[in-house]
């Protein structure tokens, strides 16, 4: 009999999930299991992930793969499954607390942030930094994790990994972008109207740099302003060699996706639960290294990637 | 959706009351007979229990938004409303150790007091629905954020009340949120077929104009509607502490479409005064049993979107050749 | 009842400039006019359903100030207006008992305001069998009745609960020979009861027939008050339409 | 929002068409007055040809919503039928090479053939619009997934046509699409208020039966009322492709409830056939200068949709207001 | 025009039950009949507004079958339905040119379908003319006229614009003595031009002035058909209310 595993995502819509789920895919046909997806409906739609763990134990999945979109509140949810026999891997992000899953596989989403705010930093050296920065959606952890590791990187002081709002000393102008490209044009034609002397542009992924990158080119600003992000899909690093974007983090949803299946196929088999945290790694990519911030260059990036 | 018109002599038979949830409980039959057959694991007893426990939650939410209809109003603040009062339920009764009780009447207190202020920017300042229920969406959105510092807090292990257990028949365990969904169905289908007030509901949509001339004092009617729709989120909100064991500054974001949904697929008309919300109950159901029965036959996330599309539509179309049978 | 110089302006028009009105207790008073003269207009400010611009209306010699229709209701005024304020989609008995539904018996019956259905239909059948309307079920929705079907379910709602005065605009216009007659019995038969009636109509033989005063309306105001036994049909409607001047006629024609 | 009502003695004034977009019109101005007062940098032209270029897209969308929403419908797949739209562009005049313009024909002729979809189901099959259009949202949601992997598609540097461009008056820098959404407000008000069949869906919308039995082809007219609409998200499509430069799997999820919103606040009923085009331009404008303004304020995020909340209701009060003085 | 067996059915209710029916050439067909008797049915089945589920329905000697009401219009039947079937919220020019607007000269306003609102202004003020109902303007709203103008509208659009049949469901019933006899005056001008017209009337004056032939409609089915020159206003309401069994009329007061 086929191991049942399921994956439930944050959204269906963005890619860095959508690369997961077909991560997965292709590593239950190789293993031989039979994957069962599901989504919620938008960013924070815990009911609906809810949802999706029951029908999923009711159909008979051993192994629950999820990225949880509120921490905390899908924890009772979790406990019943595992209270079912089934193994509940966390991926992507950690949830409150962390032993409420068997295991997490994930990227450091605040490390992520300070590796680009350091490298901003250097960056601009002792320039008068102007930022501005396009968040992800009001009180979004991973949006607020990003956003504030990149401030502790570029060295605002008083924020650290536990703070659980958006730090706003030191910004300019903040946006939501929701991560969409649009919004993100959208939101950084305002902040430059705002404050037209902005030179550091922190976004919340690579679409939403994108979209930062068109308002700028539109006010013939593209080349004096640095933009960072975070993600490493492979049109956000080829971004990074057109110089499009100055650096991104570049996290592996890939391999989250592919580690929990073969987790979840191993306990299937053996019966063993895989434990602990495995962190995926994120690795800065840019091809401006500097001094002091460990880097890798657009080649690696292209070679690293998810998407197309 | 039946056009309002003086004139309709055509789809009068379709308002007929006792034929109003014939169409959409066909519907609901011919789909799960689909995944009886189609989808493993369906027919049993404990998916049917997991499908009414799913439903609870919208269910209440969408008993509230079919009595809005009807008034040809409709609210989209819904799922916002129920988010700040379980956000205030939780806070109160966990962080600040309020007594249960009173924890949960502050809550529903909360909820009801957003519905009778959207009543009363509708009745007397004489706003459009949608927009007044949009900006309170805005407007609550925001002070659920501000409110809870976008974190979320989990109720203790047993929940706070008794809506938190389930009890088991036949091997399938029930939970005692959705008893209480479909005892507020009932309820309100005995309100609306039995009572003075929920006759005046049906009237207020079908004729606002006869409503405002025979004299019923419409307005206090129009924001008892609103207020008791805020009540009905609260008690929303507490299914879902129950349900998910805690309050989420997320919620609440997508209710307003799925519920409006389950309305319009119950054969409620969207113009008011006409429908029924037994109706509503099969409509949230069917959304449920697709939901169950795509995952349960093991489609991939993406094309579950496809078919429910299809489907839903599908649904409607079945409700409207059986009306036109009969 | 009385009205003093009502006004009611809606942009430019002037649907009601100055208009005049009185009622005497137990008569049958019949408002006729051209269309567009303003009948309408005058009632729906004697019913509440519109606030006149100026103007004053008393009852029983106290000033009275109708806000909405409420307000006319309470002081025991019922109407039946020209564009039938029915519900389409519910029944003929519930539309009958709008806003004064019959409670089934029994405190909790009472306070949750439940509605006796059985009653409503059997009190709804003797109602409208005054009228004789060929009306199969009283649990028919009225947007499956003939347009006369629905008038005769309006006027039987306005006599069978007023309490003070009872407004018809145009009662028996869609009505069959047979039917109007019948209407004009159950007006007789309000007024038997002491309560007087307000009857619009263009229909001369009816107003003949039945009314104690005639009110002409012209041009948004009272032109005449005639004594439907002393001038001829002919003679009315000159007056109606401006043929005659008021002035012109004689002095015993008039009604005081 | 005006009730359906035979008898509408007191809100007649209302619809007179002179009228009808002069409370919107108040409400922008106050609302634009207030930023130029406490918003800093707001008073100036480069911030109002970036408020017209934000709402090209939105605002094109918004103009096939007011037809549809005059007609008494509801669409709620504008923003995917965009979407999937603009992928098709993408993909085939970029990653396929086609022509450019065969690209845009073919991208055109998606939109317009969904919308034909839509206008079928819901005039031939008699469907609900707001059944019909939600599911389509969800079938084409699917569709846009499937057909771009959830990849999006870069455009070359200057764009595929000369909409991407863009041109300076005094010193602003305005874009072509923004003055090809204006033109388009335009042709569609000429063509509401002028030509048979402009008329023909106001009286549609106020009363269905009056058009059945004077003999107008209905169906026709509602089918090619959807199916305009459809082409009207084609060119949407290209609009966001040239300003955003690139098609994103992810476009097209808000833009119902925004063109709703817009087309609420521009005063047309969501009951159909009373309202105004110009209105709908209007609305989207007040939109977009809350958002400019408040940003150019410095608020908060999550204070801005407290804000927004509170003035698009505030915003439509004022319409009311001022109508019901004149 | 000729009809045959027509049936109707509403669920349980037999609104049509075998109903004959037939027009000649130029002729003044009045048809009356109690409330709820199916005349409106009857009309509404010849004008193609709905599908009579049997019988036959023939147009100078061929059987037509009409689905929608677009048929009858293609065959030129133009008809004032009782309820107004009027757009409340547009122009009364709008409404007299629903569906046939006058689209302005030159062949790219042909193409673009681009109205002429002046003309229609003017036109409207032409055909309504003949009515003189007092209305201030063409370009007011629908829904700001009183009752009896509203009719007004209605009539005056179907008398401007068949070409072959003219149908009439009670034109007169709001209107006002003076405002009566110009329609009745309408209804001789659209026969003088060769039209036959069917009127549904409950204003027997107005029937016994005016028609050819009258078609008695009782129960669903045509009970009789008179001649007005010969039978007495009292017999032909006792027909129609059942009191008079038709069989036992003379033969002479029949019409054929
Ligand atoms: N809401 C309104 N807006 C503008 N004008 C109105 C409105 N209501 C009525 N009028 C105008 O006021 C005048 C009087 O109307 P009213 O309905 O009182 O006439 P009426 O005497 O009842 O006529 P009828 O016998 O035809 O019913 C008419 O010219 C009408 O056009
Ligand atoms: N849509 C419908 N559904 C059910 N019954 C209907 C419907 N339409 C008409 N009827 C019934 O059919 C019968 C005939 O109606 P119709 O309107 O033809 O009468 P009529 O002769 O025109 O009466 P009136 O003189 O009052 O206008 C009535 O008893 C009515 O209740
Ligand atoms: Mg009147
Ligand atoms: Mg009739």
């Amino acid at each position: 009999d086929q191991p049942i595993i399921g994956l439930i995502t944050k959204t269906e819509t963005n890619p860095f999930f959508v690369k997961m789920k077909e991560g997965a895919q292709k590593e239950a046909t190789r293993l031989g299991a039979k994957l069962m997806t599901a989504a919620g409906k938008q960013d924070g739609d815990n009911a609906g992930q809810v949802t999706a763990i029951e029908n999923m134990v009711a159909a008979g999945a051993k192994t629950i793969l999820i990225t949880p979109s509120d921490s905390k509140a899908i924890v009772p949810a979790i406990a019943k499954a595992r209270a079912a026999g089934v193994m509940v891997i966390a991926l992507d992000s950690p949830t409150e607390p962390a032993s409420a899953v068997d295991a997490l596989f994930a990227t450091n989403n605040y490390q992520a942030g300070v590796l680009i705010g350091k490298w901003a930093k250097a960056n601009m050296g002792s320039k008068k930094a102007v930022i501005a920065a396009l968040d992800l959606f009001p009180g979004h952890p991973v949006g607020i994790a990003r956003h504030n590791g990149f401030l502790e990187g570029f060295g605002i002081k008083g924020v650290t990994s536990k703070t659980a709002d958006i730090v706003n000393t030191g910004v300019a102008c903040a946006q939501d972008s929701f991560g969409d490209q649009a919004k993100g044009q959208t939101a950084m034609e305002n902040c430059l109207q705002k404050n037209p002397d902005i030179n550091v542009v922190y976004t919340i992924n690579e679409p939403a740099a994108a979209g930062a990158y068109q308002a700028l080119k539109a006010a013939g600003k593209e080349k004096s302003v640095l933009i960072v992000s975070v993600d490493g899909g492979c049109a956000g690093v080829r971004n990074v060699q057109a110089g499009v974007i100055g650096a991104t983090s570049q996290q592996y949803p890939l391999k989250m996706a592919a580690m929990g299946v073969a987790a979840g196929v191993n306990y299937a088999k053996t019966g063993k639960k895989a434990s602990g945290y495995v962190d995926t790694g994120v690795a800065l990519i840019t091809n401006k290294a500097v001094a002091g911030v460990k880097s890798s260059d657009g080649k690696f990036g292209l070679a690293n990637c998810w998407g197309q | 959706m039946t056009q309002p018109s003086t004139t309709m002599p055509a789809k009068s038979a379709a308002s007929l009351p006792n034929l109003s949830t014939l169409g959409p409980l066909i519907a609901l039959l011919l789909a799960t007979l689909f995944f009886m057959i189609f989808a493993p694991n369906f027919f049993k007893l404990s998916t049917f229990s997991l499908i009414l426990q799913q439903a609870s939650v919208v269910g209440v939410i969408a008993i509230a938004q079919t009595l809005i209809i009807l008034t040809a109003g409709i609210d989209l603040s819904c799922g916002m409303i129920m988010a700040l009062s379980s956000m205030v339920i939780g806070k109160l009764a966990v962080e600040q150790g309020w007594p249960v009780a009173l924890a949960i009447l502050t809550g529903l207190g909360v909820g009801a007091l957003i519905g009778w202020l959207n009543g009363v920017l509708i009745t007397l300042v004489k706003l459009p629905p949608f927009i007044v229920t949009l900006g309170m969406y805005s407007i609550v959105f925001a002070l659920v954020r501000i409110y809870s510092k976008a974190t979320s807090v989990p109720m203790p292990p047993d929940g706070l009340t008794f809506l938190a257990q389930r009890f088991a028949v036949f091997g399938a365990t029930f939970s005692y949120g959705s008893l209480l969904m479909l005892a507020l169905f009932l309820l309100t289908w005995l309100y609306l077929k039995s009572t003075a007030p929920g006759r005046h509901i049906y009237a207020l949509g079908n004729n606002p104009e006869a409503v405002r001339l025979s004299g019923i004092p419409q307005n206090r009617l129009l924001i008892s509607v609103y207020t008791v729709a805020g009540l009905l989120y609260g008690v929303a909100a507490l299914l879902l502490l129950e349900r998910i064991g805690g309050a989420s500054p997320e919620a609440g974001q997508t209710e307003n479409l799925e519920s409006i949904t389950a309305v319009v697929i119950g054969g409620t008309s969207l113009f008011g005064g006409r429908g029924n919300v037994l109706g509503t109950l099969i409509g949230v159901l069917i959304v449920g049993v697709f939901r169950s029965g795509l995952t349960l036959m093991g489609v991939d996330s993406v094309y579950q979107y496809l078919v429910t599309g299809i489907l839903i539509i599908l649904a409607v179309a079945t409700d409207q050749f059986s009306r036109r049978k009969s | 009842m009385e009205a003093r110089g009502l006004i009611k302006r809606y942009g430019q028009v002037v649907a009601m400039n100055g208009a005049d009105f009185e009622l005497r207790p137990g008569e049958i008073m019949a408002v006729i006019g051209d269309n567009g003269a303003g009948k309408s207009t005058l009632i729906k400010a004697l019913s509440g359903a519109i606030t006149p611009d100026e103007g004053q209306i008393m009852l029983e010699g106290r000033p009275v100030s109708f806000r909405s229709p409420i307000d006319a209701r309470r002081e025991g005024i019922e109407t039946v207006y020209q564009d039938l304020a029915v519900a389409p989609a519910m029944t003929i008995a519930e539309n009958l008992f709008l806003g004064r539904e019959i409670l089934r018996p029994g405190p909790l019956a009472k306070l949750l305001k439940i509605v006796d259905k059985k009653k409503m239909l059997e009190e709804a059948t003797r109602h409208m069998q005054g009228l004789q309307f060929a009306i199969k079920s009283m649990g028919q929705p009225v947007e499956t009745l003939s347009g006369g079907q629905r008038q005769g379910v309006a006027v039987a709602r306005s006599a069978a609960f007023a309490r003070h005065v009872v407004i018809m605009d145009e009662p028996t216009a869609a009505l069959g020979v047979r039917e109007g007659n019948m209407v004009l019995d159950l007006i007789r038969q309000v007024r038997d009861k002491g309560l007087p009636v307000i009857l619009i109509s263009h229909n001369m033989p009816h107003v003949f027939e039945i009314s104690d005063r005639i009110h002409v309306h012209r041009m948004g105001k009272r032109a005449a008050l005639l004594n439907p036994q002393k001038i001829s049909m002919a003679d009315t409607v000159s007056v109606m339409t401006g043929a005659i001047r008021p002035e012109d006629l004689s002095a015993d024609v008039l009604a005081h």
